[in-house]
C-alpha cells in the first residue's frame, strides 16, 4: 500500500480526445475512463437527448503520485478553463499487486 | 366554398393524417402527458443509420440512370444556401434581435445546415399524395451539411477578432472542426448511400432492396415518433429562449421556404415536388452535426438556444406545417 | 385412439413446434446451460416498441371498419378482470397462502396486469393454427394494464392504515404512480397504434405495412427467445419464492384462463380463437408495468417474489402449456 | 484548491427525480450522475433483467462545501430511510478553473 | 486476352461491386478518414444475432430434406480442421516466426477457429454471382467454433509444464473455458437456427421467413459496414504487430484455403460453391469467440497482437481478396 | 456517520463473477458495480471494439469497515496478480439511514 493521489475529472465528452493528448504529454498513461456520465454545473446542459451523446460528460479516474500532481493539474486546467467541468482531488492508498 | 378549395382542404387534411405525421405528434403527445416512454437510444442512432443509406442508395440508383453534369446547377444552389443562410439568419439575429454575436453566430450556422429528418418526412409526404420529385436534392442534402459550419467558423472568429487583438488562440480548432464537418457520420453515410446506389448493378443491388427499400417507411414512422419526443423535451425551455427567437424559429423557416421554392422554380427549373424538398432543405435546422461543432467552435455560446429553436421549434413546426405550405407555395408557382 | 384424438394429439405437438414457442425454449435452454448468450438490452427494448406498435396498427387498421359501440361489452370485462382479479388472487395468497399482507398485495396487482409477451404469442399460435379471432381482445390488452395497479396502490394503503394510525405519509406516492399507470409507455404505444391504424386511410397505411405486418412474426420470434432467457434466469430463483407461491404461478392462471374463457364465450360471444385470447389477458402477469410501480407503491414487498412468479413461472407455463390448454378449453365450450 | 466534501450517493433509479427534487429544494444545482449503476446490498435486485431498468442504481456525487454537508444529508436521509442505499462522505480538494 | 480471360477479369471486378464487399470498404474508408462515424454497439451486436439465427434457419430448412449420415463426412473435416489447424499455425508462428510459445499459441488457437462475418460475405458474393453451393457448410461453421479453443487450451498446458514444474495452479480455469467454448453465443444461435429450421414444418416457417430471409442481405450489408470500421481501426496496429505476423496474416489464409478447397473437392465431393465456402471456414480466424478464452486462459499473451491480426489482417484480406480467389481455385479443381 | 473504508477496484470484465464469488466467500455480500468502464494501464486494451465487451473494465466499489479491509484485499489480491488491474482504498464517512 503506497500512498497516492486520486484525481477525478469530470468534462464534457467532446474534450476526451483532449485530456487523452494532454495526459500523454506528460507521460502519463494509466487512467480509467467512465463514459456517458450525466450532471448538471453552471454551464452544465441537462439533457441534450437522442443526438445529445457529445454533450455528456466522461470522467477520467488517475491516481498518481503526490510528486505528479502538480504537473497532471497544470496540464489539465487549461480544459476546466474554457469548457468548465469539475476537477477533485483526494488521498488514496494504492494496493500492491 | 369552391370544388376546388374543398378538395385542397380535403386534401391537407389527409396529408396531416400520412402515419409519419401522426407517430411524430404521438410522441410529442407522450413527452407533453409526460408518460415515461423511451426509446431506446441506440435504436434512434441505429434508425438514423438506416434512413441516412437508405436514402442515399434509393437517390444513387436513381441518379445512376441520369448524367453528372445535369447535377451542376443543383449542387451550386446547394453550396449558395449553405453560404449565404447563415449571413442572412446572422444579421436577423443579431441586429433584429439584438442577441449577442456569439450566440447568433452560433444559431445562424444551424439553419444554414439541413434536418435530414425533416427531408424524409417530405419525402413522405409527397409518396403519400403520389407526386413526383426531382432526384438531385438528395444530392443537395448531402453537399448542405457542412458549409454552414465553415461559415460560422469564420463569422466566429471575425466577431471575436473585432472584440479584441488576435493575439489569443482563437482558431485553435479551426482545421478540426472543418475536417470534422466534412467527415462527420451523416455525409459518410449519405454520400456513402450514394455511390454505392450509384455504382452497384442493378441486379445486383435487388438482394439488398427489400430491406431499403420496403422498410423505409415503416422505420422512418418510428424513428419520427422518437424525434416527435425529442422535440416535445424541448418545448418546456421555450422560456429561456424568449418571444424574439421563438418567432425568429417559426418565421424564418417560412422566408426560407419562399426562397427555397423560388430559387427551386426558376433556377433549377424543378417540378413542384423537387421544389417542396428544396424549400424543406433551405427551411430546415441542424441538430445533429452542428450542435457538437459549435459546442467545441463557440464554448461562450449557449447550447439551450441552439437546441431548443433547431429542434423545439423549426423542426416540428417544419414537419406538421412547413411541408405542406411550402407544397402550397411549389404549387402555386409551377402551376401559375 | 380415434381418429379425431390422433389429429388433436398431432395438432398439440405441432402447435408446440411453432417458431415461436421453439425460440422461447431455445431462450431457456441457453440460460439452463449457462450460455454466455446475450441479447443487447436495447434491442429486447426495440423490439418491445415495435410489437405494441404493430399490434396496434393492425388491431386499430381492422377496427377501422367496425362500430365503436361494439367494443362496449369487451371493454367493461376488461375492467372488471383488471379490478376483480387482484382482490380474487389477494385473497388466494394471503388467506389459503398465508403469506404477509403487502407481498400479498404485490403479487397480485401483477395478476391483474397483463402480458402482451404472452399474447402476442398467443396470436401466433392462432394463426400457425390458421383459426380467427376477434379483434376486441387487442383493445382490452390496452385497458387492462393499469386498473390493477390502481386496485394495488387502494389495497396497499387500506392494509397500512389497519396495521397503524393514519398519520404516515402512506399514500404521499398515490398521485404519482396512478398517473404513471396511466401514461405508461406501453399503453401510449398500444393506444397510439390503435389509433393511428384506425384513423389513417387503407391506402396511406400500405406504405409501413411491409414493415409492420411482413417483419411481425420473426420479430416476435427473436422476442420470445430474449424472454426465454429472462424466464430461464428466473428458474433459479424458484427456492426463493417457496412451494405455495410456485403452485400460485402454475394453479391461478389455469383458474383465471378457465373464467376466462367463460366469460368470453357466455358474455362476450367470442369464438374459439377470440376466447384463447382472452383467457390468455385474464391469465397472464405483468412483468412490465407492475413491477416498477409496486418497488414505489410498496417498497415493503421483496421484488424477487413478484418477478420470479410473474416472470419465471407464469409467464413460461402459459407460452409452453397455457395457450394451446385456454384453446383446448375454448374449443370444447364453443363446440359443446 | 479548496476543500470540499465528496458525497457519493447510491439509489435505485426510480428514485433519481426524487433526489434532484430534494436537492434543488435546497439550493444544490449541481451534481454529477452516474447510470445503469448494478449493485448488491440488504434489499438489492442484482439482476433484474432485460425490462428491470428501473430497478438499478445511479450514482451521485455531489461535491460541497464544508457547511453545507448537514443539510445536504439532511435532505437525503429520508430516501435512504425508504428505499435504502448507501452515502459516502470524504474530503477532497476542488480544483478552481 | 482471350474472351474468356476478359470474362473471368469482368467478372472478377463485378464480384468486387458487389454490396457487401462495397459496404465493407465504406466502413474501412470512413475509420481511414477518421470520421466521426460510429454504430451503436448494441446495433452491432443485434445484427450478429440476426444474422447467425437467420444462416442457421435457412441452412435448417435445407437439411430438412437431406438424410443426416449424409453430413457426417463433412462434420468429420470440420472437427479435423479444427483440431490440425492450431497445430499447424502454432508450428509455424512459434519455429519459423519465433514469437514467444504463449503468444503462438494464443494467435493458432484463432486460425483454427472460424468468423462467421466471413462465411457469410462469402455467401452473399456466391448469391450475387448465381452459384449454387451445398447446405453442409453451415453445419461446419458451428462445428468449428470451439475445437481450435480446446487444442489452445491444451496446448497452453503442455507449454507451462515444459516451462516450469507442474504445481502451479495451470489449469484451474480449463474447464469453465471448455464450457464456455461449447456452449457460447453464436454456438447456440447457429446449431439453435438450424434445429428449428430443421423440425418446424414448412408451411410454419412461412410467416417468419420475410424477417429471416428477405432481410438478410440488406442486414449483412450494415454489419459489413460495422466489421470494415473494426477492421480500419486494427490498422493502426500493424506496427505493433511486426512484418513477419502481418505476412502470416496474409499468406496463411491462402495456404489454408487451398487445403480447403482441396479437401472439399476431393475428399467431400463439393462443388466450387461448396469448396469456397469450406475454404472460407478454414482460411478465416475467429475475433469474436476466442478472443475472451484466450484471454482468460492465456493472460500472458498479449491481446492485441491476436486482435490485429485476426480482424485487422485477415478478415479484410479474405474478404477483399480471399473469398475470390478461392473461389478461382475451387473453379480450377472442379473444372480441372 | 462511521467511518469505513472505501475500496475501489478496476479489473477486466471477464474477472467480474471471480471478484463477486470471492467477496462472498469472505461473507462481503455489499457491492456498487460500474459497468462498461474504460482504461488503459500497463496491460490494458484502449479499445476493443464492437466485440469487445469483455476486454472492457468494471469497477467495484465496497464500502467495509477497517477491520475488514485486510481480509478484502487478501481475497483480491491474487486477482490483480494474474491480470493487472486498479485497487484504491480511501477513507470515508458513511452516512446511517
Ligand atoms: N458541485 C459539483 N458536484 C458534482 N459535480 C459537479 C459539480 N459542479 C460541476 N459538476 C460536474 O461538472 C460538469 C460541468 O460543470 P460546469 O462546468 O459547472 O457546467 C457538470 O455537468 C457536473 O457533472
Ligand atoms: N457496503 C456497501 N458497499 C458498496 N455499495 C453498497 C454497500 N451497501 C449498499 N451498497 C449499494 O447500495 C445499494 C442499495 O443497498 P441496500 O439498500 O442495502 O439494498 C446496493 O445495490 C449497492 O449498490
Ligand atoms: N494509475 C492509474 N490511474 C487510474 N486507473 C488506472 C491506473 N492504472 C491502471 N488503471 C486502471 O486499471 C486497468 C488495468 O490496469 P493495468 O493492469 O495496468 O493494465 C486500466 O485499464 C485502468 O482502468
Ligand atoms: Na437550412
Ligand atoms: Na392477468
Ligand atoms: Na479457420
Amino acid at each position: 500500500m503506497i500512498g497516492v493521489k486520486r484525481i477525478e475529472l469530470v468534462v464534457e465528452a467532446i474534450e476526451k480526445q483532449e485530456v487523452i493528448s494532454r495526459l500523454e504529454s506528460i507521460n502519463i498513461r494509466s487512467f480509467t475512463l467512465y463514459q456517458h456520465v450525466g450532471g448538471y454545473g453552471e454551464r452544465g446542459i441537462p439533457d441534450a437527448g437522442a443526438f445529445g451523446e457529445k454533450f455528456e460528460n466522461v470522467t477520467f479516474v488517475i491516481a498518481c503520485s503526490e510528486n505528479h500532481l502538480q504537473t497532471v493539474i497544470e496540464a489539465l486546467r487549461p480544459i476546466l478553463k474554457r469548457y468548465g467541468g469539475m476537477c477533485l482531488v483526494s488521498d488514496a492508498k494504492w494496493i500492491l499487486h | 366554398m369552391s370544388a376546388l378549395t374543398s378538395l385542397k382542404v380535403r386534401m391537407h387534411f389527409e396529408s396531416l393524417l400520412t402515419p409519419s405525421v401522426l407517430f411524430f405528434a404521438l410522441g410529442m403527445f407522450a413527452q407533453l402527458i409526460r408518460s415515461d416512454l423511451k426509446l431506446p437510444p441506440d435504436l434512434i442512432k441505429s434508425m438514423t443509420v438506416y434512413l441516412l443509406l437508405g436514402i442515399g442508395i434509393h437517390g444513387g440508383a436513381e441518379l445512376a440512370h441520369a448524367s453528372m453534369l445535369e447535377a451542376v446547377p443543383a449542387l451550386l444552389a446547394a453550396f449558395g444556401f449553405g453560404l449565404l443562410i447563415p449571413l442572412l439568419a446572422y444579421w436577423i439575429i443579431h441586429h433584429l434581435g439584438k442577441l449577442d454575436r456569439l450566440n447568433a453566430v452560433a444559431i445562424a450556422s444551424h439553419y444554414g445546415s439541413v434536418s435530414a429528418g425533416t427531408f424524409l418526412t417530405a419525402i413522405a409526404f409527397l409518396e403519400a399524395m403520389a407526386v413526383p420529385y426531382e432526384k438531385y436534392p438528395v444530392v443537395m442534402l448531402a453537399v448542405m451539411e457542412s458549409p454552414a459550419i465553415l461559415v460560422g467558423l469564420l463569422l466566429a472568429n471575425w466577431v471575436r477578432r473585432q472584440d479584441n487583438p488576435p493575439e489569443q488562440e482563437a482558431n485553435q480548432h479551426l482545421p478540426v472542426i472543418l475536417k470534422e464537418s466534412f467527415t462527420n457520420g451523416s455525409i459518410i453515410l449519405l454520400a456513402g448511400g450514394l455511390l454505392i446506389g450509384d455504382m452497384v448493378p442493378d441486379n445486383n443491388l435487388q438482394a439488398i432492396l427489400p430491406f431499403f427499400n420496403q422498410m423505409f417507411m415503416g422505420i422512418l414512422c418510428v424513428f419520427l415518433l422518437a424525434m416527435g419526443m425529442e422535440a416535445g423535451k424541448k418545448l418546456n425551455d421555450f422560456k429561456k429562449a424568449g418571444a424574439f427567437l421563438v418567432s425568429f424559429g417559426v418565421l424564418m423557416p417560412v422566408l426560407l421556404g419562399g426562397l427555397g421554392v423560388l430559387v427551386a422554380h426558376s433556377l433549377l427549373g424543378f417540378s413542384a415536388g423537387g421544389a417542396t424538398l428544396v424549400a424543406v432543405l433551405v427551411a430546415s435546422a441542424s441538430y445533429i452535426a452542428v450542435p457538437p461543432a459549435m459546442r467545441i467552435a463557440i464554448p461562450e455560446a449557449n447550447p439551450s438556444l441552439y437546441l431548443t429553436l433547431s429542434l423545439g421549434v423549426t423542426f416540428p413546426f417544419n414537419v406538421l406545417l412547413g411541408i405542406p405550405l411550402y407544397y402550397q407555395m411549389a404549387q402555386l408557382l409551377t402551376k401559375g
